[in-house]
């Protein structure tokens, strides 16, 4: 392989008003490798890469490409030097078709003379040409007329990579490319990368999952606060030397293991049914309990979820809270039954990002806050303190926009949320998707306190350890059914994921 | 079997509701064909033509407006400013100048409307209804309050010549209208540029980052929008050889109702020029054949207002409805026909 | 658990974020933000003070003329203070807002001859039921609010036309008696200690209410999470359905309380009472500081808005200053202070985009 | 699927063709056909004891023509205050040049279709189609009513439909003054007789028609503004509130008196001029202001409303306390007339509606009947005060 260095950036800085997001970062890529990038949320991975992408037109410091100094200031400079970008967030146009998502910006046009600019769009060519790029990804099934809002969401996600694949990048960026795809499809990607990466394209890849670092990436380089703390070759480090990298002090263990006492039966799920989204659930939970519900992304657990708290209406089966039948027509009534449920959509369901924390942690109990018809909300001034002590939420000053914090303290205010109305039953669906090491310990803690005092949690987590190491039983999902239940004892991150790819016993 | 029958009907719906628009002209204009009276004669269809082609024209930009998922409050005045510079400069510089600058003006207009919605981001419901206001102002005071006439020999022969009938269907002014509608739908339909404009109302972020300039997009799409209702303005004015100083008023909602029946969403990213130019057909017919049986403007607007309810309840109802079915796993709706079969199969 | 505990401590760190106070803003923009909308309304006050100290203008700084402003802006107060919690609710407008004036008012007159009170409330009634097609509509099947409520006034305006034939009715020839009719035409002419108009006492009366509503009631608190963001709002048990289609009927009710003061005033039932209030309203509304995204702003910004279109209306007519003139200087304010404002939100990051 | 809508699309194109093919040529034939005797039965009809709505006759012809003054050489290089800057509009159509005007067929007006093309809905309008009915009814006319909602483009289209049905005569109300020439000059070359009616047109329209009627606006005004004036002892302080721009009343309601009083009572002086449109709380914002502005050197306003303007500046008045300040306005609705009768609005000049389309008619029937037309005929000129406004009960809208 040729060592020579096909990106470097030096001396980079990147202020956001009040704050130094990217701090005279020293970074560069070589020819054909895959360079992961970790961090905690917030330190300033995302700008970085984003500074690369062209999105900033007012960065400091210095970027050569090729040995050449560049100047990135809109997307169209970085893609003319083969940089391409896959967002964390699907970055679609829904109304519109396939293939024009895929060729956006470069769709090919009818000429006379070969790579003249014509004025008309070659239809034929842009089929011809999409269905190339599908292929990369196996979505080859899919009619490239289709529009996106026709297709599921990790379909999405998969249009997404063909598009920044079918550029022929020399550098690409993948931000959490592997948040909203299932085992497949991550096996598939990485296949792809290691291709990719043969031809000699460097890939930059940034994850929160370490093992799937560990599994790809060649060298990793570590930021904090905005600076770089090192780059380090896979073989020099091991996981436990990165985690303390990224959050700056060393942690003996990620989760701990606590042994739930086994109450009286909460909840009981009999045949629940929505067609074409899950048939004939079954399962109980009981007081005290952390019921974790494992299974591919696309099993049907949020559709479960969804269900159970009257987001979405059923066909057939039953829901029994302490053993009255409920009949749960929308969110409002779970909410007084005692079912509660933290989306794992957090910016588009969860939170209000206009608004201020307080009154983000206090929308689900407006009604409780309310007597004689007049809604205080300094009445929930005491819950709100205790929630925001309780879950460090940084800063405690509960008239913060949302939007401003970090994901991870968005993540807690989510939570808050869902703790401040006292449910009965917790579905908490991917509850630490996308936060960093510190919010996710505070956020377990949380769980576990919760189950403690009695609540019944149901825990929907695509990341293993956490799922394994909080849950007291798993539920296997796998397309719309229920295949398998799993004690305490037969849980491991490796029998799970047998398990949800409907493989081992 | 089965299933191959089941992705016919959805089809089937898809496609109806797709080309829904030419249907309802269908069957408006069978309608009026069969029962109104004197509505199926040349002359009839040619006053339809003329009629429809202000408000077809003004209808192109405006759906480029909505198209880029932005409004535009500002088309009527637009129309008003773009006659009224073009007739009041026409004594002093003649048609060949003035008709440009007429032009010229509606495009600055919009190029203002575009750079503060683009460039200062401000909400472009806003900025156009100030503009509306600050146009209806410019106008009373360049005018002095006094509508513009030209009686002049040459004024007249323009007029004439825009409204008379060459072809069956056609005057020159509809054909002005009728090009540029091919035009335009031509351009959005199969060009880059054109397609950008819905990329950039289907999702602007995506398209800022596939590297189209959003904001120029934006721009452009206002200034086109300012561009067209200057040329249907200043046309119109022509032909009525007089600016009146409230004349575009009555487009603004007749413009939006078209758009919106034609199947261009408020949303930004679907619509088609085409569509929007047939759905003033529709509506013209449909006036036309109002008047022709001798009913007043009350049932006029009466039936637009139920055919504008029917097509935002039908369009909002259908996405609520996916909405519903959306992520819906194929293999288990499959599986639970099964058991429908075999559950039927058993009781029998 | 205690332990862990201080280890959190350690854990959270000064993260990365935006600091408002930090923000540089230009002084205006700072100026508006400390203020608010009546930041803007005092400097029209001292603008015409100045004016008048100088001997441009007289009378302005007298009771009677603040009086004035306000009588005159009371109508499109209790109009504008109605569509605000659509506004609110994050659905720009209910531009059916003056076709449920004109039918509310004519629907009284009609009704007269049964006597007063019952007018009142069967014309309250029907404005109502006009919010209500907008509620279902807009709430239930998310039907884009302006183009929607474009249709219903359509509709609205057709049936009143269709049923009326094109003609206007008059109190005192449809009413059953003088006295009706006298209470009718009171509306909008009674008087309090002979200066303070009962439009104005409405007004002030549904400021009070409205206020409450959307500060003090579990309907208040959930429009503002509604309005800024409505799957969020679903997602926390909010009945967003509900609560929108409430917006839209307490939008209804002050058009109908509106269509009736405008009626009384000119004496007739016509289907084009009202006309022009849609968008006069929306941009008292927005000067008034609330926006079209929804969940910001208040009812007391809303009246400082209205009372600012009056201010600027006065002191354009003592300042002598043409009506075609006046048209194009209060567009391009109207741009100006929501173009500010928006601003200043953005770059204290309350606002995205 | 896309097939099956080429087809049908196709048959539509295909129907339309035949359509045209079959209706393609000349539309119906004109009607009338000359009975015998029909000349003398229309000449023996009077319509002079028709009355309006409001008692009054609904034809009064004679006596409203007033002396026409010489054309001053160019009227707009005179000041505004000078009656003769308005000639142009005040006397349009009096010295026009008649362009291939129809010969009248003089076979009698009985059977004849008209066809009547007005501005928009208002009551005004209702009132206005029901005198031309009543006339039209005493001649046996078929009358047809178009209304295009203050459309242009859709008055255009009525024209043109009007135009492809062939009648006897066409009367229109045109939008806009200075719309009406061209839409005058179509009619004219599609050779049906037309006549004009209630807004004043561009001079030029007026040779394409056989005949303006309609309301003397500024002549109306001139002696509106004389009451006043003296009412007002001829000086003071006064203020106008303006007709909507975009047409004669607009002018004739304000520079009318300013013209006309700047010779009769020059003391008298102009404070301000506003146009607040046709809603009363606008115009009340605006005299309230005026009050606070002028205070007590206004002493007058001429409206160019009586109802949502009059009420409006009643309003700022009693709210202000000033009894004293003269109002005078154009117009007889039933508001005005209220006012008038309860002592608050001085004068009200009388704009007859019915009589308004019914002059049309009268008009059109003279022209088949083979009578001189005069190129420019009144309404009856008459300021309705509180002494004799009970005779002008009930109101005509």
């Amino acid at each position: 392989m040729l060592n020579t260095t096909v990106l470097e950036m030096t001396k980079v800085s990147k202020a956001f008003p009040g704050t130094l997001a990217v701090d005279n970062v020293d970074f560069s890529v070589e020819v054909g490798e895959i360079h992961a990038l970790c961090g905690e949320n917030g330190a300033g991975k995302s700008t970085l890469m984003k500074i690369i992408a062209g999105s900033y037109n007012d960065y400091t410091g210095h970027v050569y490409i090729s040995g050449k100094e560049v100047d990135l200031h809109t997307p169209s400079k970085s893609k003319s030097f083969g940089i391409e970008m896959i967002y964390q967030e699907l970055s679609l146009a829904y109304p519109l078709s396939i293939a024009e998502n895929v060729l956006a910006g470069r769709m090919p046009m009818k000429s006379r003379k070969k790579n003249g600019k014509g004025l008309f769009i070659d239809k034929d060519k842009m089929v011809r040409e999409t269905r190339r790029c599908l292929k990369m990804v196996g979505l080859d099934h899919l009619d490239p007329m289709l529009p996106i809002e026709d297709i599921s969401q990790h379909e999405g996600q998969l249009v997404e990579i063909a598009k920044a694949l079918g550029n022929n990048p020399c550098v690409l960026v993948m931000d959490e490319p592997t948040s909203a795809l299932s085992r497949e499809d991550v096996k598939r990607l990485f296949t792809i990368m290691r291709n990719l990466k043969n031809r000699g394209i460097s890939i930059i890849y940034i994850s929160h999952h370490l093992p799937e670092i560990f599994e790809v990436a060649d060298r990793i380089t570590v930021l904090r606060d905005g600076k770089k703390i090192a780059t380090r070759e896979k073989a020099d480090i091991t996981s436990e030397e990165l985690v303390q990298m990224m959050i700056g002090h060393s942690v003996n263990e990620f989760y701990s293991h606590a042994d739930h006492s086994i109450n009286e039966i909460r909840l009981s799920v009999d045949n629940l049914t929505r067609n074409g989204f899950f048939h004939k659930v079954s399962f109980q939970a009981r007081k005290g309990e952390v019921l974790g519900l494992g299974g591919l992304s696309g099993a049907g657990r949020s559709e479960l979820a969804r269900v159970l708290c009257g987001l979405d209406s059923r066909d057939s089966g039953t829901v029994q809270i302490d053993g009255k039948e409920v009949k749960i027509r929308n969110m409002g009534q779970a909410l007084r039954k005692g079912i509660a449920y933290l989306t794992e959509n957090r910016k588009t369901e969860g939170l209000a990002l206009r608004l201020n924390l307080g009154e983000n942690i206090l929308a689900g109990i407006i009604p409780q806050l309310t007597r004689t018809g007049i809604y205080n909300s300094r009445r929930g001034f005491g819950i709100l303190s205790k929630l925001v002590k309780e879950l460090s939420i940084y800063p405690p000053d509960p008239l913060r926009i949302v939007n401003n914090l970090s994901g991870g303290n968005q993540q807690k205010v989510l939570l808050a949320k869902w703790m401040a109305s006292e449910p009965k039953v917790l579905i908490l669906d991917e509850p630490t998707r996308g936060v960093d090491i510190g919010a996710k310990m505070i956020i377990h803690q949380s769980i576990e306190r919760l189950a403690q005092e009695g609540h019944t949690i149901l825990l929907i987590s695509s990341d293993l350890p956490e799922l394994v190491a909080l849950s007291n039983r798993i539920l296997i999902m796998r397309q719309g059914h229920i295949i398998r239940e799993m004690q305490k004892s037969e849980c491991t991150e490796e029998s799970v994921l047998l398990a949800a790819n409907g493989e081992g016993v | 079997m089965r299933k191959l029958q089941i992705k016919d009907k959805q089809q089937l719906i898809s496609t109806i509701d797709k080309n829904r628009i030419f249907i309802l002209f269908g069957v408006i204009f069978l309608f009026m064909a069969l029962f109104a009276p004197r509505f199926m004669n040349v002359f009839n269809l040619t006053t339809i033509m003329r009629t429809m082609s202000l408000n077809a024209t003004v209808a192109i930009g405006f759906t480029l407006i909505l198209v880029i998922g932005q409004l535009d409050l500002s088309i009527g005045t637009i129309i008003t400013f773009a006659a009224v510079v073009g007739l009041g400069l026409k004594e002093s510089v003649g048609f060949g100048l003035s008709v440009p600058l007429a032009v010229a003006a509606g495009g600055v207009v919009g190029l203002i409307n575009g750079i503060l919605v683009a460039k200062a981001k401000i909400n472009s419901f806003i900025v156009t209804l100030g503009m509306m206001t600050v146009l209806q102002g410019t106008i009373y005071t360049i005018t002095g309050g006094n509508s513009i006439s030209l009686s002049t020999p040459d004024a007249f022969a323009i007029s004439d010549w825009l409204a008379e009938m060459f072809f069956p269907l056609l005057t020159p002014r509809v054909l002005i209208t009728i090009i540029l509608v091919i035009l335009a739908s031509f351009g959005m339909r199969r060009t880059r540029i054109g397609r950008n404009f819905y990329m950039v109302g289907g999702n602007s972020q995506t398209a800022w980052l596939a590297g189209i300039d959003t904001d120029r997009y934006t721009i452009a799409a206002f200034v086109i929008s300012g561009l067209t209702a200057a040329v249907g303005g200043i046309l119109f004015a022509m032909e009525s050889a007089a600016a009146t100083l409230n004349m575009g008023n009555s487009s603004l909602m007749y413009v939006i109702s078209a758009t919106i029946i034609g199947g261009t969403s408020m949303a930004g990213g679907k619509g088609g020029v085409f569509k929007t130019f047939v759905a003033v057909l529709t509506l013209e017919v449909l006036y036309n054949g109002i008047i022709l049986f001798g009913l007043g403007n009350e049932v006029k607007i009466f039936l637009a207002g139920v055919i504008l309810a029917a097509v935002i309840l039908y369009e909002a109802y259908t996405s609520y409805r996916r909405e519903k079915v959306l992520g819906q796993r194929p293999e288990l709706m499959k599986e639970l026909e099964r058991d429908r079969e075999a559950a039927a199969a058993s009781s029998s | 658990m205690t332990e862990q505990k201080t280890q959190h401590e350690h854990i959270v760190q000064p993260e990365m974020q935006l600091d408002a106070r930090a923000v540089k803003l230009n002084i205006f923009s700072k100026f508006l933000h400390t203020l608010g909308i009546y930041g803007i309304a005092g400097l029209f006050v001292i603008f015409g003070i100045v004016l008048q100290v100088f001997g441009v203008i007289n009378g302005f700084l007298s009771v009677q003329n603040m009086l004035n402003i306000v009588d005159a802006v009371a109508l499109l107060g209790i109009v504008a203070v109605g569509m605000a919690f659509v506004t609110y609710s994050g659905h720009y407008a209910d531009l059916s807002a003056p076709t449920t004036m004109a039918l509310t008012g004519i629907v009284c007159v009609q009704m007269l001859r049964y006597g007063f009170l019952p007018a009142i409330l069967i014309s309250l009634a029907v404005g109502i039921s006009v919010g209500l097609l907008n509620a279902v509509a807009i709430g239930k099947f998310k039907a884009n609010p302006i183009i929607w409520t474009l249709a219903v006034s359509y509709v609205t305006l057709g049936v009143i036309r269709l049923v009326w034939v094109n003609k206007q009715i008059y109190p005192d020839v449809m009413a059953s008696s003088q006295r009706a009719s006298d209470l009718f035409d009171a509306i909008y002419r009674l008087r309090f200690f002979g200066k303070i108009a009962l439009p104005v006492i409405i007004l002030i009366i549904l400021i009070i209410i409205y206020t409450l509503l959307m500060t003090r009631t579990q309907f208040g608190a959930q429009l503002k999470i509604t309005g800024a963001a409505r799957k969020a709002a679903k997602f926390s048990g909010i009945n967003v359905e509900r609560i929108i289609g409430a917006a839209f009927l307490v939008s209804a009710v002050s058009a109908a309380i509106g269509g009736l003061v405008v009626t009384s005033l000119s004496r007739v039932g016509a289907w084009y009472n009202g006309a022009g209030y849609d968008f006069r309203a929306v941009t008292a509304i927005v000067i008034g500081g609330m926006t079209l995204a929804g969940g910001r702003g208040s009812i007391i910004g809303v009246v400082g808005g209205v009372l600012i279109i009056g201010l600027m209306n006065n002191i354009m007519t003592l300042l002598g200053i043409g009506t075609f003139s006046q048209d194009m200087i209060r567009g391009a304010i109207f741009i100006i202070v929501v173009g500010v404002s928006a601003k200043s939100l953005r770059s204290l990051g309350r606002d995205d985009a | 699927m896309k097939k099956l809508v080429k087809l049908l699309f196709v048959g539509l194109m295909l129907l339309t063709a035949a359509g045209l093919v079959f209706a393609g040529g000349e539309a119906e034939e004109a009607a009338s056909g000359a009975v015998e005797g029909n000349l003398e039965a229309s000449l023996a009809i009077d319509v002079s004891v028709l009355t309006a709505a409001d008692g009054q006759p609904l034809i009064k012809l004679g006596g409203q023509t007033r002396p026409v003054p010489e054309r001053p050489a160019d009227p707009s290089a005179l000041p505004e205050t000078d009656p003769l800057h308005w000639w142009d509009m005040e006397f349009a159509g009096w010295n026009s040049v008649k362009t291939n005007i129809p010969e009248s067929p003089k076979d009698g007006a009985i059977g004849k279709r008209i066809v009547m093309i007005v501005h928009g809905d208002h009551p005004w309008t209702t009132a206005c189609s029901n005198g031309a009915q009543k006339v039209a009814d005493a001649y046996d006319i078929d009358l047809k009513i178009m209304s295009p909602n203050w459309d242009l483009a859709v008055q255009n289209q009525m024209i043109d439909q009007a135009i492809n049905e062939r009648p006897d005569m066409i009367l229109l109300i045109p939008l806009d003054a200075k719309t009406a020439p061209q839409q005058a000059r179509k009619i004219n070359r599609a050779g049906v007789p037309l006549i004009l009616f209630n807004t004043l047109p561009s001079a030029e329209a007026m040779d394409y028609a056989i005949a303006w009627t309609g309301p003397d606006d500024f002549g109306q005004f001139r002696i509106l503004s004389r009451l006043w004036a003296d009412a007002l002892g001829k000086e003071g302080g006064v203020a106008y509130v303006q007709h909507a721009p975009g047409g004669s009343p607009y002018f004739a309601r304000c520079f009318g008196p300013i013209s006309e009083l700047s010779e009769y009572a020059p003391e008298i002086t102009v404070l301000d001029k506003q146009a607040p449109g046709f809603e009363a709380d606008k115009t009340m914002q605006l005299v309230s202001d005026w009050l606070t502005r002028f205070g007590d050197e206004l002493k007058g306003i001429c409206a160019a409303d009586d109802s949502a303007q009059a009420l409006g500046i009643f309003e700022a008045l009693s709210k202000a306390g000033r009894e004293d300040v003269i109002v005078v306005a154009a117009g007889n609705s039933k508001v005005g007339m209220d006012l008038v009768k309860d002592g608050k609005l001085y004068a009200i000049t009388y704009q007859t509606a019915e009589g308004d389309g019914a002059l049309a008619v009268k008009t059109a029937a003279d022209w088949f009947n083979g009578l001189e037309i005069e190129p420019v005929r009144y309404l009856p000129q008459h300021m309705i005060t509180v002494e004799d406004v009970e005779d002008f009960y009930p109101p005509q809208w």
